[in-house]
């Protein structure tokens, strides 16, 4: 297993080096000269030439590739010009918040979906088979940006349920210490329950609208492999040993069934970034997926690879895990 | 005994049938010389294919000769190598290694080209009959395929043809316009068994053509199989891991285990007096349609093994009631004893 | 947000502020800072030598630019040919650090911004040839040649005054994540991606601030910024949207400072691109321009319509020359006269992310489009606009611009002399580039006015732009919040801000 | 009460598809007695797999239905049973083994726990205990080194293993019945050889009553007390083996026999019936064979045949054998 | 030979199982006409689709027809969906976004079908080093965030529909790739795959002929499924900016340029093409899934 790790992460180095490259050529035929950006509208020439050179844009492009790599190598991830801070410490800052909302949403929306999913296939044909899919159809066609503007119209400034759409706690409060990062859980680990409640009331809103497509797609995921496990032979054989109904679809269907969903939900993790970045923009959470979006209007190439890169390093560890954890619950792949 | 030879009028027949062709006839009866046949399939991890690591020594060391009109029977356990030999023998599968001579054209040696102009000679029939056919495609389009890909003919002398070799496979015109699901399994063999003589060749590997069918179904392929064998001259490799059909319609038996030829002999002698411990536990273990058959079976103990890592010497020797300390150590060959051959160190 | 905090030594706690921002700023260095928040960040921990007075205009109180006051420099003289000023430092003025500030300081930040990436083309612009300190508490500060806006200049943000000991072994980008200066607020906390803390500072030189703690919210949206100052989640937002305006009017608790400003936009035409090669097309078009319906559907009001290329609140500001009241026949006239009796068609370049000059760019269109004119609007992100915009040769597009220091002298050389960086369109007319020389050295300021009044008559008749409006600053806040000054640059200045408990 | 263990009569099992209702089953009759073993035979898609599901109550749910007829089971009728008893009966007094033994053990549970599952339902009995049991199952099943296969997974098993252990999971509550779906078609014959023995050897040490459901008529030779023939959901034949094999007397019985190339030694060609089974959706309206029949008559073809014992014990489905028996009564 | 023909008479009752495979095609639109969803979504399609290319005959007004004095009406008699900041008419926009979504779904799923098809298929039928790496590549085009990537194209080659449509399109390639490497590889160990290549025709002629065709139902799934995606991913784009040029009505700019009015109470401006993208991406799905149930007969059995 832990040889197999390691050859996994092996592996990813060619993909890496691909998504280096890809990210890097993406972000050099970005129009715009960030040193224009950067030096503000009043600024001359001279100042224009003095940040180009600082930045290195004057080298020619093999060379601004070699450099990049070579100071990826030492862990600098560059500069992002638009908020004068390196990337790493941008990223130090807000990727904490994006992970929080992210790992949210996800488990908002396993912990919804798998049981619907299940109900629905179980149950199949009836009301609530209907209802689930219905919903489920709906989540996943209503758009993010959409339902994140509604959300703070009829929550916040309508019922006044939710607080403002302004950072992960309330402004009262300080925020718990820092531990993981993520506001949930370092309040629970310190013990600080008001600013447990405060990330918890902040995050929940950002997180559902995150969570519906996902939650949509796990659940028919679920429902319908769900009803493939059911129509297999050893369901049958569960079956015909005479045991209770419940213990035939707890012990025997939804191991089985879980193998896909949770293919489809290390999927799902790019989406869930990309929607991040929807959901920062619409409910000012300080991540990195309004940073990014920043950055690409901006021009800004450090980040725009810095995000790229980790997110699809991420993905791929994610993508890692869900293969190890396929291992731990389906014996028939072995890892050596 | 009668059936080992078939009457001299089929082979003439065969060569008539096959006058424009561009190979010399060769002097001897023989069609087909397999040497050395050997297939091993890399192992590759499951999910992430990296270096081999390992093969499955699919077929290993098979050599046979084939003569012109005979059947020859390949039997076998699940897994032995039985497809991938015939496989291999058209190139369907690439060999590792060994030489397949058709009238003394070397086929490995063929270029992709070649090849592709060379199967007119030697066609395939399938195990699956619903898998065999394309469902997308009508008779006529399934049928049409091998003519258009290797001749120019005209439209008119195109449907001639189809018609003609639907009716030799005992289907009506009028079924050409339909889709193979609308058909039996039995009919749909015969339109894979059409396909096959589509371009005329002298030489058919059946791969167990028949497993898929139920026993009334089966024995209605079996007699189309063996007519047209007679009409045309045609060789078959017949394959099956059904002695009694192996035994019905071939005129030499192979007997394989793990991908090695065990045993060759003419059917009857064959079925008469197995010379091979396998053979004689595998014929024990057919069971008999007659409740009052003697029944002194020979149980082999445990399982096929794999593969992949065969044991060593005889690769039958883990399972064999007779082993012998040599038969761990020593592959034995397959040698020829009058008209059967046999690879077992008792008749060393 | 309203809550209380109480001081250390456990004074009357003082009142904390919280204020919606849109952006996070970019870096706390005196010298590299070019956006609002970073200038605000800048302009509560640091002082300068002078700042500006203020004054007031329709009941609110507004900075005047003109009225140079006093700040970390009690006074000062001028030589009479104007190239050396000498200064005379506050006594017992103490960085935050502890540290007393001297004339070293001043030498230092200086030439310190001299040396910089960013800032120094300011410094350049004060045309400063050395700064010394005979002793301690004097400056002095000698210019290549006699300016007039140098006492302008020097009250900007960048000219801040760094603590030099406070610098002593550390890193030159230490500034930018910290400060070390002399004014009223510490900032305790600046995280771009969500919020900014200062907190007073209780030995400030000048007296304590009002308030004990402020923090800036950075919310993007500007719709969540209205609703966050609606709902009483924060003391004060700035770039209220105009269309929101009414509605927080309309909310008793608020009140909304809507200030003309001397940010200008325009619709530019390049002079070197046919047809705007010919002044009569583009006569034509500022005549076809419906400057009452931007101002009143697009701006809601907040706007003022522009009749010069220099802001009206600028010294010397003249509307002589300006006849494009809108009037599409004698666009049509114009145009017939130039050439294109049937119109033409040209593309129209936009950067992102301003809405209303998308909504701008769609009324226009449709209006050129009764006189025959097609005008496709290209859509482009705001760094790729820049970048084409750098290049010249933009056929027309629409920006905006906000002077720094509110002289015309320093407005119509970025913009519109021949040689001006920020000249865009290749505008030249070689009689003003003379005016602008000319009154560039003119020490008096009457005359001086009087020659660019003259310029900006002769660009309106060329017509290069047209003049579109003068936005209003629009910042929102709470009824209790008061000593809130609008300044041109549009940073708020925490210290004069107080708040009711 | 009878002295039957299990006896079906007038079973008919329906599935309402797109195309209609088929009747997959139409009025079957089954009797088995303790320690008998019933064969059942006929070719694909006559309906010997729903046969065993309806007994066993494991149609798949909504589209499948027993239509009607009684399933009695030691006198009790189990399609009237409520879910729970019908829960008690299964997997307890009455178990079943399937076709794929490949897919018919669950992938992702070991051995071990598998075979004791149904001993631990119906038997309440503890984690240790059970395991003790399997193993104990699985030596019986004549599996070497139980002790580790319990701990293992199915896909590290081999085809024959596998069956094994379906045999020994199937047999762990020593029930009455055990019913066989076609257990070895998937084997190479030298294992079906070792599992038909294994088979034997356990009905003769438990007593279990056999359901033995194949289309190989050497199995059935080899393992059946009595026999019964189905044809398009119907019986068409019934008796005791040897009877069968000896003096088959429904034409398709005799078709099936002939065809086998066994019997057919020497011949040149081999004995056939032509067509193939008719279609659920369209059957014939009068005897379902009549199409394929080589001695139909034109009664065949109007008017259904009945079931009809002609000798002792011998049930046969046919016009013909009808009219001989009249022919001997009159 | 006669004795044959005799007995080899073959019967036209088809066999049970043929049946069943006959009934799954003859019945194949009957099954997607009785799956009501499906339908429903059908229906929304066509609807969808035929406003698109009717809308200048339908839509009330044009477009991008301002008229300042009725500016921001709420939903009334002569605007059915209320007017916008200008006095653009909602209902008009909206019917004319409908064509821009659908175009733009259009386009960008042709493009992923058109590269990401052969890719999958060249990959997965020769296999080997070409292969390797060409599922490599659509693995690390995976691997980025489709939003982001899809922004930074767009970003790349400047905002505009034509770059919008690219940029998904691009985006969703390695779905189809992966896609059609799965059936590839599944159907080229079809025997009549096989078959072919014994009779010794030409691969291309296989990939085709035999290979496509068979392929088709899944992809066409992942078609239909995918518009909804493109529809989505491009009204994100248009929403972050990135999307068409203004005054072209897209639901997606709608909403942007709508957003600050939600909270003045003008829920109008982005409620109707909120729901426009929904119901348009609702139809795409429902009917990609029942045809994903029609289709596959996995799922079918277990029903
Ligand atoms: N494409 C392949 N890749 C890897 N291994 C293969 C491949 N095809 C066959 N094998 C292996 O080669 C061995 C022989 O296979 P083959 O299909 O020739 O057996 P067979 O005798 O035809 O068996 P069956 O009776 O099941 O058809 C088997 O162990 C099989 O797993
Ligand atoms: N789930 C189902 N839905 C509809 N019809 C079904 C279903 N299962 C079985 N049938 C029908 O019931 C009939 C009997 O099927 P059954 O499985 O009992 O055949 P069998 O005799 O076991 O055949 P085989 O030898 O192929 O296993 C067939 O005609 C089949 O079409
Ligand atoms: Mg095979
Ligand atoms: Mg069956």
């Amino acid at each position: 297993m832990f040889g197999y790790t390691v050859k996994r992460l092996g592996q990813m180095i060619p993909s890496l080096l691909g998504i280096v490259i890809i990210t890097f050529i993406l972000s050099r035929v970005l129009p715009g000269d960030p040193a224009v950006m950067m030096a503000g509208e009043q600024a001359d020439d001279t100042v224009i030439e003095n940040i180009r050179r600082d930045m290195g844009l004057d080298q020619p492009l093999y060379m601004q590739f070699f450099s990049y790599v070579i100071k990826l190598f030492q862990g600098d991830l560059g500069m992002a010009y638009h908020t004068g801070h390196t990337v790493a410490e941008d990223f130090a800052n807000r990727f904490p918040a994006t992970i929080e909302l992210t790992l949210f949403s996800i488990l908002i929306a396993v912990l919804v979906a798998i049981p619907v999913g299940i109900i629905a296939a179980t149950r199949k044909e009836s009301i609530a088979d209907h209802i689930s899919r219905v919903f489920s159809l709906i989540g996943a066609c209503v758009p993010i940006f959409w339902l994140g503007l509604m959300f703070i119209y009829i929550f916040y400034s309508i019922l006044g349920w939710s607080p403002a759409p302004m950072g992960r706690i309330s402004g009262d409060l300080n925020p718990p210490t820092d531990i993981t990062g993520l506001y949930l859980i370092d309040s629970l680990i310190t013990g600080d329950f008001l600013a447990f409640r405060s990330s918890l009331a902040h995050l929940i809103l950002p997180a559902i609208c995150l969570s519906t497509g996902t939650m949509a797609i796990v659940a028919r995921m679920m429902r319908s492999s769900m009803l493939e496990v059911i129509g297999q032979d050893f369901i049958r054989t569960a079956r015909a040993k005479g045991i209770h109904e419940f213990l035939v679809i707890s012990r025997h269907a939804l191991v089985n069934a879980l193998i896909p969903t949770l293919t489809v939900l290390g999927l799902q993790f790019g989406y869930l970034l990309g929607g991040a970045v929807i959901t920062e923009t619409i409910f000012s959470w300080p991540g990195v997926g309004g940073y990014v979006t920043d950055s690409i209007l901006a021009a800004d190439y450090a980040p725009i690879q810095a995000f790229t890169l980790v997110s699809a390093l991420l993905y791929s560890l994610i993508n890692l895990l869900v293969d190890l954890i396929y291992g731990w619950i389906d014996p028939r792949i072995r890892y050596e | 005994m009668s059936t080992l030879n078939k009457p001299e009028e089929t082979l003439n027949g065969a060569t008539s049938l096959q006058g424009s062709d561009s190979l010399q006839p060769t002097d001897s009866d023989v069609l087909l010389e397999i040497r050395n046949l050997t297939k091993h399939y890399p192992i590759r991890k499951k999910m992430f294919s990296r270096q081999p690591a390992g093969a499955v020594r699919a077929v290993d060391g098979v050599s046979l000769s084939i003569k012109r009109g005979e059947t020859i029977g390949i039997v076998g356990e699940s897994g032995c190598g039985k497809s991938t030999t015939g496989r291999a023998v058209l190139r369907l599968v690439e060999p590792t290694a060994g030489e397949i001579r058709f009238e003394g054209t070397d086929i490995r040696a063929l270029n992709p080209e070649q090849l592709r102009k060379f199967r007119t000679n030697m066609q395939m029939v399938f195990q699956d009959p619903y898998a065999s056919l394309d469902p997308r495609w009508t008779v006529r389009q399934i049928l049409e395929e091998p003519l258009r890909t290797h001749e120019t003919i005209g439209q008119k002398e195109l449907e001639d043809r189809i018609d003609s070799l639907m009716e030799t496979v005992g289907l009506s015109p009028y079924h050409a316009s339909r889709f193979p699901h609308e058909f039996s399994g039995g009919q749909r063999q015969r339109v894979g068994i059409a396909r096959a003589l589509a371009l005329n060749p002298r030489f058919i590997v059946c791969d167990e053509p028949v497993s898929a069918l139920d026993v009334s179904i089966q024995s209605q392929v079996l007699n189309l199989m063996q007519d047209l064998q007679q009409q045309l001259g045609l060789t078959y490799m017949f394959i099956s891991h059904d002695l009694s059909v192996v035994r019905f319609i071939s005129d030499r038996v192979g007997v394989m285990y793990l991908g090695k030829l065990v045993e060759l002999a003419p059917t009857a002698e064959m079925f008469a007096e197995p010379l091979h411990p396998y053979t004689k536990a595998l014929m024990s273990a057919v069971p008999q349609p007659d409740p009052d058959a003697l029944r002194d079976r020979i149980v082999l103990k445990g399982d096929v093994p794999s593969p992949a890592n065969p044991p060593s010497g005889c690769a039958f020797h883990t399972r064999c009631p007779v082993a012998t300390e040599r038969c761990r150590a020593e592959l034995p060959e397959l040698k020829t004893y009058g008209n059967r051959q046999v690879a077992c160190h008792l008749y060393a | 947000a309203n809550q209380q905090t109480a001081n250390a030594d456990g004074e009357q706690a003082k009142p904390t502020l919280t204020v919606a921002y849109s952006e996070g700023g970019t870096t706390m260095d005196p010298a590299e800072a070019s956006d609002l928040t970073s200038d605000t960040l800048v302009l509560a921990a640091y002082d300068q030598l002078v700042t500006y007075g203020k004054k007031t205009v329709d009941g609110s109180e507004v900075a005047n630019t003109d009225d140079i006051q006093p700040m970390l420099a009690k006074s000062w003289e001028e030589s009479a040919d104007g190239t050396e000023y000498t200064f005379t430092l506050q006594d017992g003025v103490k960085f935050q650090s502890g540290n007393p500030m001297t004339s070293a300081d001043v030498v230092y930040s200086y030439e310190r911004l001299g040396a910089s990436s960013s800032g120094s083309f300011l410094y350049g612009m004060a045309d400063i040839k050395s700064v010394e300190a005979p002793d301690d508490s004097t400056v002095k500060i000698t210019l290549n040649q006699a300016n007039h806006m140098f006492m302008q200049i020097i009250a900007l943000y960048n000219f801040s005054i760094i603590d030099q000991k406070a610098m002593e072994g550390q890193a030159d980008d230490y500034l930018k994540t910290n400060t070390a200066g002399s004014g009223a607020f510490k900032i305790d906390k600046w995280d771009p991606a969500s919020e900014a803390v200062f907190s007073a500072n209780a030995e400030y030189w000048n007296g304590a601030p009002a308030l004990s703690k402020v923090t800036l919210k950075f919310t993007k949206e500007a719709s969540n910024r209205v609703l966050l100052l609606d709902k009483g989640d924060v003391d004060m937002a700035i770039e209220i949207p105009a269309k929101d305006v009414s509605a927080l009017q309309s909310n008793e608790n608020l009140t909304v400072q809507s200030n003309a400003s001397n940010r200008i936009l325009y619709f530019a035409m390049n002079n070197k691109v046919a047809p705007f090669d010919n002044a009569k097309v583009r006569q034509a078009i500022s005549y076809a321009i419906p400057y009452e319906q931007l101002i009143g559907d697009v701006m809601y009001g907040q706007a003022k319509q522009m009749k010069s290329a220099v802001a009206s609140n600028t010294p010397g500001y003249t509307d002589a020359g300006y006849v494009y009241d809108t009037n599409l026949d004698k666009a049509k006239e114009l145009l017939t006269e130039a050439g294109y009796p049937d119109g033409f068609a040209f593309d129209l370049t936009l950067g992102s992310g301003f809405q209303d000059w998308e909504d701008d760019a769609v009324i226009i269109q449709a209006e050129l489009a009764k006189i025959g004119v097609t005008m496709n609007i290209e859509k482009v992100a705001r760094a790729q606009f820049l970048e084409m915009q750098k290049e010249k040769n933009l056929t027309a597009f629409i920006s905006k611009w906000t002077s720094f220091v509110n002289d015309p002298g320093y407005h119509l050389g970025f913009l519109l002399s021949s040689e001006g960086s920020s000249n865009y369109i290749n505008y030249s007319n070689p009689e003003v580039d003379k005016l602008w020389e000319e009154a560039g050295k003119e020490a008096d300021q009457s005359k001086r006015n009087e020659l660019y009044a003259k310029a900006q008559e002769l660009i309106t008749t060329d017509s290069p732009w047209s003049y579109l409006y003068e936005y209003n600053r629009i910042v929102g806040m709470n009824n209790k919040v008061s000593g809130y000054i609008y300044y041109p640059d549009e940073v708020i200045r925490f210290n004069t801000i107080s708040k009711a408990q | 009460m009878t002295a039957e263990l299990l006896e079906v009569s007038g079973l008919r099992t329906e599935f309402v598809t797109g195309g209609g209702v088929i009747r997959a089953v139409d009025g079957i009759d089954l009797k088995i007695s303790r320690g008998e073993t019933l064969g059942i035979v006929g070719e694909s898609g006559c309906g010997k797999s729903i046969t065993s599901l309806s007994i066993m109550q494991l149609l798949p749910k909504k589209i499948g239905r027993i239509a009607a007829g009684e399933i009695r089971f030691k006198g009790e009728d189990l399609v009237r049973k409520s879910a729970r008893d019908i829960r008690r009966v299964r997997g307890n007094r009455m178990a079943m083994i399937f076709q794929e033994p490949m897919t018919s053990l669950n992938p992702v549970i070991r051995i071990g726990r598998q075979v004791a599952e149904s001993a631990r339902y119906h038997l309440k009995i503890g984690r240790k205990e059970a395991e003790l049991l399997s193993i104990e199952m699985l030596r019986k099943v004549g599996i070497s080194r139980p002790e580790q296969i319990v701990k293992q997974y199915p896909h590290e098993l081999s085809g024959g293993m596998r069956q094994r252990v379906m045999i020994a999971m199937a047999m762990v509550c020593k029930p009455e019945l055990l019913i066989a779906d076609e257990p070895t078609t998937a084997l190479d014959v030298t294992i079906q050889a070792q599992i038909l023995d294994l088979m034997r050897e356990l009905q003769q040490e438990e007593g279990t009553a056999i359901l033995m459901i194949t289309h190989d008529l050497g199995v059935v030779a080899e393992m059946c007390d009595r026999v019964v023939v189905m044809y398009a959901g119907q019986v068409v034949e019934e008796t005791d083996v040897r009877t069968l094999f000896r003096s088959p007397q429904h034409p398709y019985t005799q078709g099936l026999l002939d065809s086998l190339p066994q019997l057919s030694e020497g011949r040149e060609r081999l004995a056939s019936i032509p067509g193939q089974v008719p279609n659920p959706l369209e059957l014939p309206p009068g005897c379902r064979f009549a199409p394929r029949c080589p001695v139909k008559m034109r009664q065949c073809e109007e008017s259904a045949p009945e079931l009809l014992s002609t000798e002792s014990g011998h049930q046969c489905r046919c016009f013909l054998r009808q009219m001989e028996k009249e022919a001997v009564g009159s | 030979m006669s004795e044959t023909a005799t007995t080899l008479v073959p019967n036209p009752v088809p066999q049970p199982s043929a049946q069943v495979a006959a009934a799954k095609r003859q019945t194949f639109t009957r099954l997607l006409m009785k799956n009501r969803l499906a339908m429903l979504g059908f229906g929304f399609i066509i609807i969808w689709t035929i406003l698109a290319i009717i809308a200048p005959l339908v839509a009330p007004y044009g477009p991008t027809l301002t008229d300042t004095a009725s500016k921001l009406q709420a939903p009334n008699a002569a605007h059915w969906f209320g007017t916008d900041n200008f006095g653009r008419d909602v209902l008009s926009r909206v019917l004319y976004g409908a064509r821009i979504s659908i175009w733009t779904g259009l386009i960008a799923v042709a493009i992923s079908f058109c590269i990401g098809v052969p890719l999958g298929g060249i990959a997965a039928y020769y296999g080997g080093r070409i292969g390797n790496v060409i599922m490599r590549l659509m693995d690390i085009l995976l691997a980025f965030p489709s939003l982001v990537l899809s922004m930074a194209i767009a970003a790349s080659i400047g905002a505009g529909l034509t770059s919008a449509m690219i940029a998904v399109g691009v985006v969703g390639i390695p779905e189809f790739a992966r896609l059609m490497y799965g059936q590839t590889i599944s159907l080229k160990e079809k025997e009549y795959i096989e078959a072919s290549r014994a009779i010794g025709v030409k691969d291309k002629v296989i990939l085709f002929r035999h290979i496509l065709p068979n392929a088709l139902a899944p992809l066409l799934v992942q078609a239909t499924l995918g518009m909804g995606f493109a529809i989505l991913t491009a009204s994100s784009l248009s929403f972050l900016g990135l999307g068409v040029k203004p005054p072209i009505a897209e639901w997606g700019a709608m909403i942007a340029e709508g957003r600050e009015y939600i909270i003045s109470g003008q829920w109008w401006l982005v409620t109707f093409p909120g729901l426009g993208i929904a119901t348009a991406i609702l139809g795409f799905n429902l009917l990609g899934d029942g045809l994903r149930d029609v289709l596959d007969p996995r799922l079918r059995s277990g029903k």
